[in-house]
């Protein structure tokens, strides 16, 4: 592979943006906020650099790596800290620093008011610094150090307004669950090492010809694990919706564009090991499945708007972790969908925060309505996400989700038969609820009270939005156009030959834009007839309740893992005193009882001193008999 | 006649004398005891010099005298001094030091 | 039968006679001499004696014989350092001693009475202690280098006798003090009656009251079992009691605490250097080939000492007795040594002796010095914040208790690691397991009586630490400095008795 | 050039410059305190400069002969781990002078006595690691212990005379048993051609195997009180809750070490075969202590306790590397003693200065700390999360190495370890919440924020935590030959990647 000497670039400038403003402190108020938009910008525009360089070589030559120095080297256990940028991670490090950049720009509007932007911004770059070494790592530890690194950033993005203790157990949790996810990586590199001797991603993928199935099938597995934990899938999900304590541009970036798709990242990054291990494979599907239908569910009874972006991010992963998990047909698409849903999903959150930096950060959307007339720039932007989420032509959604519930259709026999039908009826409550979103907040009547003055954004928060608006317009088609993306990654996934087809795409098209006309339909009929209350009814369905609680995943957690854990930790701490510091006490207790029962013999009086003496001498004496017969 | 019941005499003697050591209160009783079990060690002392035929043994019977009378003048000032200050010679009086 | 006069090498017993010599002129001092001069004349003669023996124990050092009395003392390298050992220790006693204030005005006045107060207003003090205590030193002397029963037998008659004395002649508390002493001379009476006898049936297995003879017949195997084991039983029984092993310590606590303190520190250090350098004679040559009838007995001994000791000594609340319990557990620690039977034990038991003795003097001349309106404080809980009070003072006290303890950099630690390691040698893995056990039990209440000088505020009760006169700090001073000075560099002293201590038989 | 008594003289000497001085003149005191550390660290600084990498042997030797008659000689020498291990006690010493600069007053004695100690202290932590001779390590190993005895029970707060005695009894048990077997082993020594406590020689005796594992034993409970290891731990979160900051960085960041240290000096060196027989058990202990100790910290509510846990869950890593027997888990073990070092020192400095300000070690006291006082607040989180082990920070690399390595021989201890990391994230997590986060709670509106000092004192801690997270070789390299040799030296080598055999 062709070295490089500037990779190092990518990650070096934010990271040292985010060292300046941190140490710097107070004193980089006034521009710390630039020099972390420039840095950040500058990054993508070193991105652009490399990418412009990787298209003028010929498909073999493109990865190119970096060793910077040896990070640890013990025994056969090293690990060099080295860059890797392929295909594949070009196209993570332009959306990272391009969707970020655009990001940086929002929120030095966004967070003008802010005493502690700064602080704000110096996280933000440490965020896209991480994210860059997340994807540029050239084996898994460096990857760890980026994936932990993102979880750092992420906790104290959400935890920014920590002064909230709610904002602050928000962070903790997404810190907690991410370990857990992070612990199934470690357990992947772990195997990796004892089996195949390597961990670098070029080591892995040649040692993995030759490595039992077993062995990859568990590192599949831990992979998988890992990625639940990042992106939110099932059954680590739970941390995403508090996730939204953290700013809209927060969420924006991190929780809906890059950060979440880390999971869809190292699965595809690891191909090598699912294609070898197909129960993997099934699980990772699986697990799609079940949180698309998930976080489309819950989506449908949130009233708090970045919530129920929230549960679509969810569900929207669960399409991409689908698809990845079909296999090298799937790898492509499920990158293509990531690439789209970073626009639109993106843009949609920013507009969300638009319209709750004019209502004054309210969030429920009851309290919304009729806001098209008072933020039509807003509206444009998310109404363009909304079409591209749908998947209606000739929006992004329509090439990238299209695919994959194609895919699905004809990844063959009875799973492709219920897959397909799972990401069709997904599709089709994803509109539903879409639609709802867009219906509450932007149509109907007014229904906020007096001291909102809702109006549009300055530019500078708007023209993110809109740029935003044009990737979610056009991404898919340049994206899918000639195939562009699949045969960019092509050569870095073994293809096998193409399945059977079980539906032509124009079927599969037809059905999904049935499925969505379907869902919105239903959206109309529901909020767009009848009036919409200003509080959430309580006589709503046993499904609708369960729903707004995101379908007891938390209650789940607190009775299964939380409360016997307290339990376990308060015997534990009790028996540490009673029991183990009771017996150490015990053995004082008794030397000294005894000492002082001992202490008898002593009773004053000489003639049992003598008696005492005499016992003793009649004693040695048998006992000198004893010894010597 | 066989001297080996001298020996069994002076056992019988020393064990008397110590069993009247941890059975009477007296002091000076107390006291006349241990010198019954010193004699017991002389008579056993000559007793095995005759049987050795060496008269060392005697010696030392002497010498045990001697020493016991000098025991005599140390315990009896002893004694009488205690008896002074508390009117009584019972060794179970003198308790005050214990445990 | 013709009588052979004795031939005496008079330069060989010089250290002894001096010193009885120095007591006949101490007793004719208090016959003669003014009330006032008294005291001052009899401690300079006591001193002068010491030190003038001393002198001629080191210009001996190197004759070694039988002979010396028709062979009923032996002069060896043991002896040497013993006798040394015993007259330093001693030296720095009688500092102690030299505090009148601990002593009664007149032992034969009635506690209470007119007499005793005249006698204390007019400063009528007589001082028969020192004359006292140089005929105890003499027996001391004597009773570690005697090889025959009769020697032996006047040596520890000569070392207790005036010991029974001075355990009576306490300024305070008379009555516990006179009960101390009638305890002490009951009990040592009654214990050297069975030493006696014991010696007796030694002299009927052997028929000779030679220790060479009494050798030579173990060895030979010769003779009658049964006696031998019984003199063995009862000579063992004398000599445990002097050590104050269990059982036969019972004396020790009460006589420690009711003795006054200098007299404490003297016995508790000396004796047990002359009793236990008596010990390893006896055991070591004379016994030495019967060892298969007493070694496990006496490892029982030392084992149930051990345990026995520190076990106790953890429920005193008095630092005499505590004192006393610890020196008990010592007594086990070191029959370690004799049982050892080799040469490493040897070593071994004479450096314990000495770094022990030296610990005890200083940690009793400490004892001298806490105190309130009447008298020594010795209620521990009276020591609460000593460390405040007197930090030097708590401090030298402090470091005595870790030597006791045996933490490393002290000499206690040194001379535990050796005495344990022969012991060890010598295939007496109980013996050493039960030290290193009772060790930790031990350390308990060495370390609360630091903490209740260190740690714990002053309880204000009148309890003052004075001003230690010219002497006591001597003595202090002298036994922190070799406390710490053999913990670290003990080679030379080591080195010494490695190259001294051999007995010759 | 006599390099180790050198630097063992230069605290010694400190210490008596100190005690000279008058007791008033406190700065004074301070100042020649922290000179003569700043001395030692340079001067250590300097030898280590001069430590050849690549040589397995001792280096620095000297060899005095000290007690003859016992065959004890003064001898010194370092490998890698020793010289590492040295270098981070003396770089903490002046660390923990300038943080504690006011953590002397209100002691039972003057400010003096309190640094004095604290130098008498050093010269011994700097012995204790560079003694080759079994004799002159346990000397010191006990001494050590008087020190810190006074100056947790002199200078400590709330129930600092129990846990004084509570320390003191404890370590004085386990150093009776190691004396047991030190005894034995002399015997033996001299039963096999002459006495001695050279650990060289000792190394080769001839045992029986029970003996073997006896005296192992005695060792080993020595050091598992020291390290502390489950179920012997119940002494360190006492002591760490009574004693000052500092005082608790020198115990847990050194002393302790001298436990884990000990394990693989002696346990390993002189009782190969036991260590062999006994390392099953020792690592379910281990795996035990990682779990255990970081629930414990969790479930605590005093700030000084749960820290303590914390160690005694990483002390547990410590020891599950040591006994896993490959070159990561030792060389991670051993890398590990250094960033525990640092990262309990973080902690505890930072706490400490958390509690004398705020005049509470009740976690719960606290709340909205990084409002009032931002840097603290930063430096504590730092802290913390260098204890949970991120990736980036020196106890990462540590901390993943001895995963590793014990995965690739005991798979199942490995996994079950792992979920210390999942635990770390609460027992750091929780407290940082409730300290730092949330409305700021009465009481706290205007605590002080880190001063200069504190700042320059902290610096240089941080500053190692985070540059070793990402370029730990300069320490690996010095650690690795001492590795390998003893893995070698006890016929281990390390497992070869299954995959091949399966084609």
């Amino acid at each position: 592979m062709m070295t490089s000497t500037s990779l190092v670039y990518l990650i070096a400038l934010p990271l040292a943006g985010a060292a300046i403003l941190l140490l710097a402190g107070r004193h980089s108020d006034k521009w710390g906020h630039l020099l972390a938009t420039g840095l950040s910008g500058s990054s993508f525009l070193v991105g652009l650099y490399q990418l412009s360089l990787m298209l003028g070589r010929s498909n073999g030559q493109r990865p190119i790596t970096q060793k910077l120095f040896e990070w640890i080297s013990v025994g056969s256990f090293n690990i060099d800290a080295g860059l890797m940028l392929d295909q594949l991670s070009i196209c993570f490090v332009l959306l990272i620093t391009g969707v970020g950049t655009l990001i940086h720009i929002y929120s030095i509007s966004y967070m003008s008011h802010d005493p502690d932007r700064r602080r704000f911004f110096a996280f933000l770059n440490l965020f896209i610094a991480a994210m860059l070494l997340l994807v540029l790592g050239n084996s898994y530890l460096n990857l760890y150090v980026g994936w932990e690194g993102v979880g750092l950033a992420s906790y104290l993005l959400i935890g920014f307004w920590n002064q909230k203790p709610a904002y602050a157990t928000a962070s903790k949790k997404a810190f907690v669950m991410n370990r857990i996810g992070d612990m199934g990586l470690s357990f992947a590199i772990m195997i990796a090492f004892a089996t195949m001797g390597t961990v670098s991603f070029s080591g892995v993928k040649e040692a993995a010809g030759h490595t039992s199935t077993a062995a990859l099938t568990g590192i599949g597995i831990m992979l998988l694990v890992a990625a639940t934990g990042k992106s939110a899938q099932f059954p680590l999900q739970a941390w995403l919706g508090d996730a939204m304590a953290g700013p809209t541009p927060v969420s924006a970036l991190i929780h809906a564009a890059t950060m979440v798709t880390a999971g869809v990242y190292l699965i595809t990054r690891s191909n090598f090991i699912f294609d070898a291990a197909p129960t993997a494979q099934l699980l990772v599907v699986i697990v799609g499945a079940i949180t698309l239908m998930f976080g489309a569910l819950i989506g449908t009874a949130k009233d708090d708007i970045k919530k129920a972006l929230a549960a679509s991010t969810m569900s929207q992963i669960g399409y991409m972790i689908l698809g990845a998990g079909l296999g090298p047909v799937g790898y492509a698409f499920a990158i293509m969908h990531l690439l789209t849903h970073g626009f639109f999903k993106a843009g949609m959150f920013l507009g969300a925060g638009s319209v709750m930096h004019g209502m004054n950060d309210e969030v429920n959307m009851r309290k919304y309505g009729a806001l098209r007339k008072f933020m039509p720039i807003t509206f444009a932007t998310f109404g363009l996400g909304y079409l591209a989420i749908l998947g209606v032509p000739p929006f992004a959604g329509f090439y990238s989700k299209d695919m994959i519930i194609e895919t699905a259709f004809n990844s063959g026999g009875s799973k492709g038969v219920i897959l397909g039908c799972v990401t069709l009826l997904g599709a089709g409550i994803t509109a539903f609820y879409m639609t709802r979103v867009m219906i509450l907040t932007f149509t109907g009547k007014s229904r906020w009270d007096d001291q909102a003055h809702p109006h549009e954004s300055p530019w500078l928060m708007w023209l993110p939005m809109a740029i935003l608006a044009i990737g979610s317009v056009t991404s898919g088609y340049l994206l899918s156009h000639g195939d562009a993306l699949v045969n960019w990654l092509s050569p870095l996934f073994e293809s096998h030959g193409e399945h059977a087809e079980l539906l032509s795409p124009v079927v599969v098209s037809g059905l999904a834009l049935v499925m969505v006309a379907v869902g919105v339909a239903i959206a109309f009929l529901k909020y767009s007839r009848n009036e919409v209350a200003a509080v959430a009814p309580d006589d709503v369905s046993i499904f609708t309740r369960v729903a707004r609680q995101d379908l007891m995943q938390d209650r789940f957690n607190e009775a299964v893992f939380m409360r016997p854990g307290q339990v376990l930790t308060d015997v534990l701490v009790k028996s540490d005193e009673a029991v183990i510091d009771g017996a150490v006490r015990g053995v004082g207790r008794l030397a000294l009882g005894s000492g002082s029962s001992l202490r008898g013999i002593q009773t004053g009086f000489v003639r049992s001193y003598a008696a005492l003496i005499l016992i003793g001498a009649v004693v040695l004496v048998a006992a000198i008999w004893v010894v010597t017969q | 006649m066989n001297a080996a019941n001298y020996l069994y005499l002076s056992a019988l003697l020393f064990t008397i004398g110590a069993v009247g050591v941890v059975v009477r209160r007296n002091a000076i009783v107390v006291f006349m005891c241990v010198e019954l079990m010193l004699n017991a060690a002389n008579l056993s002392f000559v007793t095995f010099s005759r049987i050795n035929g060496d008269l060392n043994g005697q010696v030392i019977a002497f010498f045990t005298m001697v020493v016991a009378a000098c025991e005599v003048v140390v315990g009896l000032a002893i004694i009488v001094t205690i008896y002074r200050s508390r009117r009584s010679a019972s060794v179970d009086d003198a308790s005050l030091l214990k445990r | 039968m013709t009588f052979t006069a004795p031939v005496l090498n008079y330069s060989l017993l010089s250290p002894i006679l001096i010193l009885l010599v120095g007591a006949l002129i101490g007793v004719l001092v208090e016959a003669f001499v003014s009330k006032a001069l008294r005291p001052v004349t009899q401690l300079s003669i006591t001193i002068g004696t010491l030190v003038l023996s001393l002198a001629q124990v080191w210009k001996i050092r190197n004759e070694h014989s039988t002979t010396a009395a028709m062979g009923s003392v032996v002069i060896d390298g043991p002896a040497i350092l013993l006798q040394a050992s015993i007259l330093i220790i001693s030296i720095i006693s009688v500092f102690l001693i030299a505090d009148t204030d601990h002593f009664t005005a007149l032992a034969a006045s009635l506690p209470g009475s007119d007499e005793e107060r005249h006698a204390v207003q007019t400063g009528n003090q007589v001082t028969e202690v020192y004359p006292l205590t140089l005929f105890a030193i003499a027996g001391m002397m004597l009773f570690p280098i005697s090889s025959d029963l009769i020697t032996l037998f006047v040596a520890l008659e000569m070392l207790s006798l005036p010991l029974y004395l001075m355990a009576g002649l306490s300024r305070r508390r008379r009555l516990a003090s006179q009960e101390a002493a009638l305890k002490y001379f009951l009990l040592g009476a009654f214990s050297s009656a069975f030493f006696l006898f014991g010696m007796a049936y030694l002299y009927g297995y052997s028929g000779s009251v030679n220790f060479a003879g009494i050798r030579e017949s173990v060895v030979g195997g010769s003779g009658n079992d049964v006696l031998l084991l019984i003199g063995i039983a009862f000579v063992s029984i004398g000599l445990l009691f002097k050590v104050g092993a269990v059982p036969f310590h019972t004396w020790s606590p009460d006589v420690y605490q009711g003795a006054p303190t200098p007299v404490t520190g003297f016995m508790a250090a000396a004796t047990k250097v002359a009793a236990f350098g008596a010990m390893l004679r006896i055991y070591y040559t004379v016994f030495a080939n019967a060892q298969w009838s007493w070694t496990p007995l006496l490892s029982a001994v030392a084992i149930v000492t051990m345990l026995f000791g520190s076990l106790v000594a953890i429920a005193q609340r008095d630092v005499k007795r505590m004192l006393a319990y610890s020196s008990i557990a010592h007594a086990g620690f070191l029959l370690a040594g004799v049982i050892a039977l080799n040469k490493a034990g040897l070593d071994a038991s004479i450096f314990y002796l000495f770094a022990y003795g030296i610990a005890t003097v200083g940690a009793f001349a400490i004892v001298t010095l806490v105190r309130d309106s009447n008298g020594e404080v010795t209620d521990l809980n009276r020591w609460k914040g000593l460390g405040k009070r007197s930090p030097w003072v708590a401090t030298a006290f402090a470091g005595f208790l870790l030597a006791f303890a045996g933490i490393p950099l002290t000499s206690g630690f040194i001379g535990k690691f050796s005495i344990f390691s022969a012991a060890y040698e010598s295939g007496a893995k109980g013996v050493v397991i039960a030290g290193v056990l009772s060790s930790a039990i031990a350390a308990f209440f060495y370390i609360r009586v630091i903490v209740l000088m260190f740690f714990t505020d002053p309880i204000q009760d009148g309890t003052t630490v004075d001003i230690p006169s010219g002497l006591t700090r001597i003595t202090i001073i002298f036994s922190i400095a070799v406390t710490i000075v053999l913990g670290v560099f003990p080679a030379p002293l080591l080195t010494l008795i490695t190259n001294f201590a051999t007995f010759i038989r | 050039m006599i390099w180790l008594t050198f630097l063992m003289a230069l605290p010694l000497a400190g210490s008596v410059v100190v005690a000279a001085l008058p007791k008033t003149n406190e700065k004074l005191v301070k100042q020649v305190a922290l000179f003569t550390t700043l001395l030692v660290m340079g001067a250590t600084i300097a030898m280590a400069v001069g430590f050849q990498r690549d040589n397995v042997e001792l280096q620095f030797v000297e060899k005095y002969s000290w007690i003859p008659s016992f065959g004890i000689n003064y001898a010194l020498g370092i490998d890698g781990l020793a010289l590492v291990l040295i270098l981070m006690s003396t770089i903490l010493a002046p660390v923990v002078v300038l943080a504690g600069w006011n953590e002397s007053h209100g002691g039972r004695w003057s400010v003096k006595v309190f640094y004095t100690l604290i130098l008498v202290l050093e010269t011994m932590m700097i012995g204790v690691f560079a003694a080759t001779d079994v004799f002159l390590f346990y000397v010191i190993f006990e001494a050590m212990l008087i020190p810190v005895y006074f100056l947790i029970g002199g200078y400590g707060t709330g129930e600092r005379s129990a846990a004084a005695v509570k320390f003191l009894i404890y370590s004085l048990f386990g150093g009776l048993l190691m004396l047991a077997s030190i005894i034995a082993l002399y015997v033996m020594s001299g039963a096999q051609g002459g006495h001695t406590f050279d650990l060289a020689s000792l190394s080769h005796l001839q045992m029986s195997s029970t003996t073997q594992n006896l005296l192992f034993l005695g060792f080993f409970i020595a050091f598992a009180i020291k390290a502390p290891l489950w179920p012997l731990h119940t002494w360190l979160p006492d002591a760490a809750e009574s004693a000052t900051p500092g005082t608790s960085v020198l115990l847990l960041g050194v002393l302790d070490k001298v436990g884990t240290f000990g394990m693989i000096r002696y346990c390993l060196t002189l009782f190969p075969d036991a260590s062999k027989t006994f390392t099953p058990m020792i690592l379910v202990l281990a795996v035990i202590s990682i779990i255990y100790g970081a629930i414990l910290a969790i479930g605590q509510r005093d700030l000084k306790r749960l820290i303590a846990f914390t160690s005694i869950s990483h002390f547990g890593f410590i020891t599950m590397g040591i006994f896993a027997m490959t070159s990561q888990g030792y060389s991670g073990a051993a890398l590990y003693m250094f960033n525990h070092g640092f990262s309990t020192a973080a902690l505890f400095l930072v706490g400490g200065w958390m509690i004398s300000r705020r005049g509470s070690s009740t976690i719960a006291d606290f709340g909205g700390l990084q409002r009032v006082t931002p840097v603290m607040a930063w430096m504590f989180f730092l802290a913390g999360m260098s204890s949970l082990a991120l990736p980036g920070l020196s106890s990462f690399v540590s901390e993943f190495l001895v995963l590793v390595g014990t995965f690739t021989r005991y798979p199942v201890h490995a996994i079950i370890a792992t979920f210390g990391i999942v635990l770390a994230a609460l027992y750091i997590l929780i407290p940082v919440q409730k300290a730092l986060h949330g409305p700021t709670t009465p009481g706290n509106e205007n605590l002080p924020d880190l001063n200069l000092r504190e700042k320059i004192a902290i610096a240089p801690v941080i500053a190692i935590i985070v540059v070793l997270g990402f370029y730990p070789s300069p320490l690996l390299k010095v650690i690795n030959p001492a590795a390998t040799h003893v893995i070698a030296g006890l016929g281990f080598s390390d497992p070869v990647p299954t995959s091949g055999n399966n084609e």
